[in-house]
């Protein structure tokens, strides 16, 4: 038995709903922004073994998924940011504990 | 047969370290398993032929990103997160989600056809992508030094401020 | 089963790579450290275990191996013992790469990657995870604000580490290094295109010095401050291992450089005269500061044995040369002799500078060496293309 | 089987024996090594002075700043490597693109500069 397309994207989506589990479950902000990184992880290994198995003569899997990681990059520092300052205004990156728009 | 053991390795080198991270009370020991986690998923790519890819991986989630978290965990908790309860009171809620979107994933997958290519596996080059990023996708090209240019300019203003 | 053998065939060399890390990279390391730092400072250096105090730093290794490990109370045992690891491992990967020489026809390298520098980059700052974990598990002060100190070291001089390696990528037109090495048969990238390939080799050498935390740069360590930074809490052989991934790692650096920037393994193609000439040159120099007032200043007796050995290897060179049979030399001696080059420049340095500064090391990267690196690369590509 | 994933096997196993080989020193000490705990051994080194407090302090936001830089630095660092490789093939133009690209990435390298994210105080 070969490894096919089918076992990548059952890997990735194995990874995908582990990540959302994390976003949807955890009260730590910076935990919720690594639960995000999981499920992009899981869309890259998608782009990649479709670009290998799908569309095999181009690139453009592998051109998406480094502007993928390039985002991941760039939501990390923007979230992560967000974060140090909620953390400085409130004292807390508990995203329970933040609800000053809440009422 | 090398192949599928290779693939089922990494497969438990990628999702064995998720759960910590998903789970872990630990927020140091999540964000430390983010670290097999990527390889592994390096590992994947690996065995997709996407060599310049993997290469980025390890540079940018393992090297870069993760190290970017430890940096803001160890500036906000540190020690202290490591006490406290990290889950909000959507498990039951968020684990029945998850595992619902599993499910449909999976029976989506099981009754596809994928128009997989037939013919030889590809070899894939950095010179190829350098080719591609700089003739057809030109535009994403530049677009993403824009990217780049707001978000640095937006976490410097946001993480600065009060200061 | 073609993948078995392969396995096999890995493992052995991976051994074997392991097994020259320990020995030449941190015994042997160690060994010249010291011995350098002693000759410099006008003492002897370890003399009393072996002949010239050879086996001083086995010795020390069987006395590391009976050392009592301690966890520091309310330490996070399992990321406390999983640190040294990932140092050791990251700086052992970086050996893929290298390419030691040729011999009976093909290329002495583990692998011959085709992303080649991209990978040791890459390698290199799995480091920097490592170091933090030691920082945060130890549950001490000193080791955590080292380890965030050193991990704001290393990837603030990751950029520039990068852009000077991607110079030779540029100049080379691929990014593996046995590649990178037959690209210099027709001379050495340091003098491709001059001056840049200077500059680029002095934006490499700098952000490599920083990266294994090597004084100017070893603020991290620190060890009049920091009490050694993030490692205060390792004892025994746990220690030994970020010992092992630090000079393994400063090897690596080194290997890295000569393949980047002199050569690898080729033989400098020059003229016998030229020998001759440079020859004369070591032998004036050795000659001036062994007969000179000058012989009393320590500092320079490294100088004085580095110019006698250039002295015979230009002779060897020039006869060679001069009876037609180049290449004269193995090219493994060539590649080891390069990298042991930069090793003791390394070594010197430590003993020649005082540390920098937290902000001006910071400056000096972000200020300096990353614009630095960015025009050098533009004004390379400029005059490879626009200007041709 | 392709090159490229021989290559990348043996980085595997480089790495699995990597931790098999520094794990065995480790089990040596283990069984050589003198084992006795008491509680002032197990007290953080901190100059002799019996540590207080935690040791996870407050720590200075400027190395959050760094981190951050470093990042996005480390991100564009990715599109120059295909880029070294191929623009002598591409000629002038593909120097042109990447001037624009660093161009409009000096401008936040100048507005971190100008912003102090770049100081040490």
């Amino acid at each position: 038995m070969t490894v096919g397309l089918t076992h990548y994207l059952v890997t990735s989506s194995l990874l995908f709903c582990l990540g959302l589990f994390g976003v949807l479950t955890r009260r730590n902000a910076v935990a919720i922004l690594m639960g995000i990184e999981l499920m992009l992880n899981a869309g890259n290994i998608n782009l990649i073994a479709f670009n290998r198995y799908v569309a095999p003569g181009a690139v453009s899997g592998q051109i998406f998924a480094l502007v993928i990681i390039t985002l991941a990059a760039c939501e990390a520092a923007v979230g992560l940011a967000l974060v140090m300052a909620a953390y400085r205004s409130l004292e807390t990156i508990h995203v329970d504990e933040i609800n000053l728009m809440k009422w | 047969m090398g192949e599928l053991a290779a693939f089922v390795i990494l497969s438990a080198v990628i999702l064995v370290p998720a759960v910590i991270v998903v789970t872990s009370r630990n927020i140091v020991r999540s964000a430390l398993s983010l670290v097999p986690t990527f390889l592994g998923v390096t590992g994947l790519y690996v065995m997709l032929h996407a060599e310049f890819v993997a290469g980025i991986q390890v540079l940018i989630y393992a090297g870069a990103i993760t190290v970017l978290i430890l940096f803001v965990i160890m500036l906000t908790e540190g020690g202290s997160g490591t006490m406290v309860r990290q889950v909000t009171g959507q498990v039951p809620l968020g684990a029945m989600a998850a595992t619902w979107l599993a499910f449909l994933i999976l029976v989506t997958l099981s009754r596809t056809q994928w128009p997989v290519a037939a013919g030889p596996p590809p070899q894939y080059s950095v010179q190829g992508i350098g080719t591609a990023f700089l003739t057809n996708y030109v535009l994403i090209f530049e677009v993403t030094s824009l990217v780049l240019l707001i978000s640095l300019v937006g976490a410097i203003v946001i993480a600065r401020r009060e200061e | 089963m073609p993948w078995l053998l392969e396995i096999l065939k890995a493992i052995g060399l991976a051994v074997l790579v392991f097994t020259f890390l320990a020995v030449v990279g941190a015994m042997y390391g160690v060994y010249l450290e010291r011995k350098i730092s002693g000759w410099i400072q006008a003492r002897i250096g370890p003399k009393h275990v072996g002949p010239y105090g050879l086996l001083q730093t086995i010795a020390d290794t069987v006395k590391l191996l009976q050392k009592e490990h301690i966890t520091p109370r309310r330490a996070d045992a399992m990321i406390f013992n999983t640190a040294p690891l990932i140092v050791a491992v990251a700086a052992l990967l970086d050996w893929v790469v290298i390419p030691f020489g040729t011999a009976f026809g093909r290329v002495l390298v583990v692998r011959d990657l085709n992303i080649g520098v991209l990978y040791f980059t890459a390698m290199a700052s799995i480091t920097v995870i490592g170091i933090l974990a030691a920082g945060w598990s130890s549950n001490n002060k000193y080791a955590l604000l080292g380890g965030l100190r050193s991990a704001s070291q290393m990837i603030s001089y990751e950029i520039p580490l990068a852009l000077g390696i991607l110079w030779v990528a540029m100049v080379a037109g691929t990014l593996s290094t046995v590649g990178i090495v037959e690209a210099q048969r027709g001379g050495w990238f340091l003098f491709k295109v001059p001056p840049l390939g200077l500059l680029a080799a002095v934006l490499f050498l700098a952000a490599a010095t920083a990266e294994v935390n090597r004084v100017p740069f070893d603020l991290p360590e620190a060890e009049s401050e920091l009490v050694a930074g993030y490692f205060a809490e390792y004892t025994g052989m746990r220690f030994a291992l970020f010992q092992l991934g630090e000079y393994g790692e400063m090897f690596g650096m080194a290997a890295l450089g000569s393949v980047l920037f002199f050569g690898g393994w080729l033989e400098p193609n020059l003229p016998a005269w030229l020998w001759v000439a440079l020859g004369l040159a070591a032998l004036g120099v050795a000659a001036f500061i062994r007969f000179s007032a000058l012989r009393t200043v320590y500092l320079l007796r490294p100088i004085l044995s580095l110019a006698t050995l250039g002295v015979v290897l230009c002779a060897v060179m020039a006869l060679g040369v001069a009876f037609g049979r180049a290449p004269v030399l193995p090219s493994l001696l060539w590649f080891f002799v390069k990298m042991f080059a930069l090793v003791f420049f390394l070594m010197w340095m430590r003993w020649t500078y005082p540390r920098l500064r937290l902000d001006q090391l910071l400056n000096l990267s972000w200020k300096v060496l990353l614009p630095a690196g960015l025009i050098n690369l533009l004004l390379t590509g400029f005059l490879l293309t626009v200007a041709r | 089987m392709p090159k490229v994933v021989v290559d990348w096997l043996y980085v595997g196993v480089f790495a699995v024996v990597g931790i098999v080989l520094t794990v065995i020193p480790l089990v040596v000490v283990w069984l050589l090594a003198p084992r006795l705990s008491l509680p002032q051994k197990q007290l953080t080194y901190e100059s002799g002075v019996i540590p207080f407090g935690q040791a996870w302090a407050q720590f200075n936001v400027r190395y959050y700043l760094f981190a951050l830089i470093f990042v996005v630095f480390d991100v564009e660092v990715i599109y120059l490597y295909p880029w070294a490789t191929v623009f002598r093939d591409l000629g002038a133009f593909a120097f042109y693109e990447m001037l624009v690209f660093l161009v409009i990435l000096f401008v936040g390298l100048i507005y971190a500069w100008r912003k102090g994210a770049l100081e040490w105080v």
